[in-house]
């Protein structure tokens, strides 16, 4: 078995994505499960740039402006969250997911 | 097997390390001999070498003469900011540490070398309870983050250690690291007083990395690059043969180079802005815990960080290495840089001997309130002076009254605004 | 140098993982930033040299910033530390599906007739090149991501700001906006 | 306006700059061991005996009358007077210690002293080697003639000088008197023998301070509790026995 250079760097961000899903699957802190969704977004930039770099691409800057675009959601989507953070913390004095079950303030 | 393969399928990824890395130092026909001394005095040491070895100790040599030049400023730098603090409350300052074992006082030029022994010599302590690998690791990073700022910076013609296309951007990005490691010194403690220094450095290096950024983004915009030589390229030229086109002779230039260079004060922890260190309240801030080698290194972080900026302001608003006039261009470019570099510096230590230390709450309104909003029409007034670059005639006048009122309007305006927050106040009990 | 695809690959893989393993979550955020950080190395070694410096602009000049706030500033208790009595169930749950999910994407990757670039040479990109894309092809994008980056920074600070008023005498009271005369 | 008190601020730090180059009187610092500022006549560290004449030991002024060990407030102070063979004061201190590291500099010992025989020095190179040397001083130590005293403080010197040399003339003219008026008997005048209270030599005090602080001294209780054991090696402790002992006696007459 022989595998392409797009090959590897797709095996490498498939493994960081999954890594990223375990954390945010298992952990129970919010700050945690943040964190893996954040190591899931990146694993999907890596496939950008790798596709970018190995593939047939139709513009030769489509997968570099995609993963701008992508860095500038994912420090929005980071802001937000830890906001979000900030908020549960204050509210339940804790930051643990389970107990985040409630609609009302 | 893959590996090879991917070798082989992709020749240019390796080679496009070192193109990027164009090879330091290129020689330029056409300078005088002075101007290419350093590339001759290169040339002379690695000419003989074949290609692949000769990249490689042509970066070495980069390195080594970059990171030497620059320990050797700290070190006098250090002295120089002692005398001038002295001389401003007028004292002489260290003035008689010369040779060891003689009574040459050099003007107290030994005393960086007295007190390198003396932080060499000191027991490195390290807290019982504090993570000892971060505790560690924070000065080392802190400095290698600072060491790595000075790879794009081009020190004269044709001496730019690495070319990057997108230098500044590099540049900004290596410098973000320091906050980091100013966190991890805070945190790795164990001190209450270091994790609070370090969140309000923290609250202050994000709050004026904003207008930094910021402020040079109209020097981007004219200049049209991110490459450090190229923004150097775009002030060269003299209008009427005299003045230069330097970016900080212009109203939108001037006002982002007064704002760079406020946010480089802060971000470099200097006075008046240096609040994570202000020992009245926080003893030494993040530094509490560390002593002997490991404070020495934060000490030359912070000179380095201090260094890096100015040089960075050089570059983008007082024409790199560029001579002022003409017929002073005999004069080697890496001279013109050290002047300029000079001059910068010292002005970060006037304003350390004059300013005292803000507050944390004043700190971050200057910077939110103040700067961000300053750059921002800074940005409109470059963008205005872009668009109005073929205005000739009482048109250029108009121009410069123009964009001088864009700067200066909101200057007064918002200047008016912070400074009602806190000008004369009346004590109830005093 | 697949080497240093090798190496980079590793390091990030590692300190993910690890990362997401550790108790101290003042370690495991140092350990993601450094894994953001070897994601901006594999960008640098693949080419894309902007998109590396903004990687590292971004994540560890700033979210790292973000998220070490919000990890001191939510105390942990000695509760949060204990592991939860179903904490078992849900790793293994958690491995399950990330080993399956990784199972899947390998089995995919690795079977999958992916096109290999018709040229060997690398693609490279200036940066001036990629002003004029986002300023012509995707100016549209650029403004959308304008309006995001500001829409989320005023939910965040209404998100995390107290709502309570400022007490008197630290902030200025307000006031109407200073008549403008000089301009 | 923003800006302008901070660009004032640096005219002001630039001046000094500029002007502490070419106006050396600006620097007011000077080179220490080798260059030496004047210090102030009123300058004062810990007290030292003054004698007249050359001999140290025998010419000290100081008659042992204990006022100044009585008034210490830190009882930093401990007197033995001197007896001849036949139990007789000899109005010379046998001991004369004085513990610095207990003296607190408040100068009542000079202010109460009838025969300007303390005074307070300006030595301030004292720091010793080893921690506890030099901490309590002996009499040779402390005896220093009236020529340095003179050196020290010129005008207290010289008020005190003339004070003096005043009440030795008056003395010599009441015992000429006394001499002249009672021949047949023998001439007992003489001011030094007379009780402390009433401090014959001296009337007017011996500096125009004292009189103020008369009364206050005067006021202060003596305190009954021994005070606290000062810092001092055995060796000194054995030589002269212990300084701050609680007084017994009262002042020889």
């Amino acid at each position: 078995m022989s595998l392409s250079p797009l090959q590897l760097c797709l095996l490498f961000s498939s493994a960081l994505f999954c890594v990223g899903l375990i954390g945010a699957l298992a952990r129970s802190n919010t700050i945690l499960v943040l964190l893996g969704v954040e190591l899931m977004l990146n694993a999907a930039n890596i496939n950008f740039i790798a596709f970018w770099r190995f593939g047939p691409a139709p513009s030769p800057a489509t997968g570099v402006m995609f993963v701008v675009f992508s860095i500038a959601v994912a420090a929005a989507e980071a802001a937000v969250g830890l906001a979000l953070v900030i908020a549960i913390y204050r509210h339940q004095k804790n930051i643990r997911l389970q107990e985040a079950v409630r609609l009302k303030g | 097997m893959t590996l090879v393969q991917l070798s082989r399928v992709t020749p240019g990824v390796s080679d496009w390390f070192f193109q990027s890395l164009s090879s330091p130092f290129i020689a330029a026909a056409g300078d005088s001999r002075l101007e290419r001394l350093p590339i001759i005095a290169r040339d002379l040491l690695t000419s003989r070498l074949p290609e692949p070895w000769r990249w490689w100790l042509n970066s070495l040599l980069a390195i080594l003469v970059v990171l030497f030049g620059f320990a050797i400023l700290f070190a006098l730098l250090t002295l120089v900011e002692r005398k001038v603090l002295g001389r401003v409350q007028n004292r002489p300052g260290p003035n008689r540490t010369g040779l060891p074992f003689t009574k040459l006082r050099l003007f107290g030029l030994g005393q960086p070398l007295a007190d390198g022994i003396k932080m060499l010599t000191k027991e490195d302590i390290v807290p019982r309870s504090a993570d000892k690998l971060l505790h560690f690791l924070a000065p080392v990073a802190l400095l290698a983050f600072s060491i790595l700022t000075f790879a794009v910076l081009p020190f004269g013609r044709n001496l730019v250690p690495v070319e990057l296309d997108a230098g500044i951007l590099y540049f900004f990005a290596a410098g973000a690291g320091t906050e980091l490691a100013v966190f991890m010194a805070g945190w790795a403690s164990r001190n209450k007083y270091s994790l609070l220094a370090a969140m309000r450095a923290l609250a202050q290096l994000i709050s004026y990395e904003l207008p930094l950024l910021l402020s040079f983004v109209p020097v981007i915009m004219m200049a049209g690059t991110l490459s450090t030589t190229g923004v150097v390229e775009a002030q060269a030229g003299w209008k009427f043969g005299f003045i230069p086109h330097w970016h900080v002779l212009t109203p939108w230039g001037f006002a982002a180079f007064v704002i760079f260079m406020v946010s480089a004060l802060a971000e470099s922890n200097r006075s008046p802005f240096d609040l994570p260190e202000a020992e009245s309240e926080l003893i030494a801030g993040h530094l509490t815990e560390y002593s002997g080698f490991k404070y020495a290194l934060f000490f030359m972080a912070e000179y380095f960080g201090m260094c890096a900026l100015s040089a960075m302001a050089v570059t983008l608003f007082l024409g790199g290495w560029r001579a002022p006039l003409p017929f002073l261009e005999i004069v080697p470019s890496y001279v013109w840089f050290a002047l300029k570099l000079f001059a910068l510096l010292f002005g970060f230590i006037w304003i350390r001997a004059t300013f005292p230390r803000l507050r944390i709450d004043q700190l971050t309104r200057f910077a939110w309130k103040f700067l961000v909003p300053m750059a921002l029409i800074n940005l409109g007034t470059a963008a205005f002076w872009s668009l109005t670059c073929n205005w000739s005639g009482p048109l250029q006048l108009a121009r410069w009254a123009i964009a001088l009122a864009l700067v200066a309007g909101p200057f007064v305006v918002m200047g008016r605004k912070l400074s009602r927050d806190y000008a004369p106040r009346t004590y109830r009990y005093a | 140098m697949s080497i240093a695809f090798l190496i980079i690959a590793l390091v990030t893989l590692g300190s993910a993982a690890v990362a997401m393993s550790l108790r101290n979550l003042i370690h495991s955020a140092l350990l993601l930033i450094a894994s953001w950080a070897g994601i901006a190395a594999f960008y640098l070694w693949a080419g894309a040299e902007f998109v590396a410096f903004a990687q590292l602009l971004v994540y560890v000049g700033a979210v790292s910033m973000v998220v070490l706030f919000a990890v001191l500033l939510t105390r942990q208790s000695r509760v949060d530390m204990a592991i939860a009595p179903d904490a078992l169930r849900r790793i293994v749950a958690a491995l399950l599906a990330g080993g399956a999910t990784l199972g899947v994407l390998f089995g995919a990757v690795v079977s999958a007739p992916l096109p290999i670039a018709a040229s060997a040479t690398p693609v490279t990109v200036s940066v001036r090149q990629m002003g004029q894309e986002l300023m012509g092809t995707h100016a549209a994008a650029l403004l959308i991501v304008g309006a995001l980056l500001t829409v989320a920074l005023l939910g965040a600070i209404i998100l995390a700001s107290t709502g309570r008023e400022d007490p008197p005498g630290v902030a200025p009271p307000a006031v109407a906006p200073p008549t403008r005369k000089t301009s | 306006m923003l800006g302008i008190g901070l660009l004032k601020g640096l005219g002001v730090t630039a001046k000094n700059l500029v002007g502490s180059f070419h106006d050396p009187a600006r620097l007011v610092t000077t080179e220490y061991p080798e260059q030496r500022t004047k210090l102030p006549e009123n300058y004062r560290n810990f007290p030292f005996l003054v004698y007249d004449g050359t001999a140290a030991i025998d010419g000290l002024r100081c008659v042992a009358c204990k006022i100044c060990e009585v008034e210490c407030p830190p009882q930093c102070i401990y007197i033995i007077p001197d007896r001849d063979e036949k139990g007789r004061p000899t109005k010379k201190p046998k001991v004369f210690d004085i513990d610095i590291s207990v003296c607190m500099s408040c100068q009542i010992c000079v202010e109460v002293c009838p025969f300007d025989a303390i005074k307070m020095d300006q030595q301030y190179e004292i720091a010793e080697a080893d921690r506890f040397d030099r901490l309590l001083l002996k009499r040779e130590a402390l005896a220093k003639p009236n020529s340095y005293y003179q050196e020290i403080h010129p005008a207290e010197a010289a008020q005190v000088d003339a004070m003096l040399a005043e009440a030795r003339r008056k003395a010599d003219a009441k015992a000429k008197a006394a001499a002249e008026a009672a021949a047949a008997k023998a001439a007992t005048a003489k001011p030094g023998a007379a009780n402390p209270p009433t401090r014959p030599p001296a009337p007017s005090g011996s500096t125009p301070a004292t009189a103020a602080m008369k009364p206050a001294t005067a006021a202060m209780p003596e305190p009954a509790v021994p005070p606290v054991q000062p810092t001092q090696t055995p060796a000194e402790n054995s030589a002269t026995g212990n300084p701050v002992a609680p007084k017994t006696g009262t002042p020889g007459a």
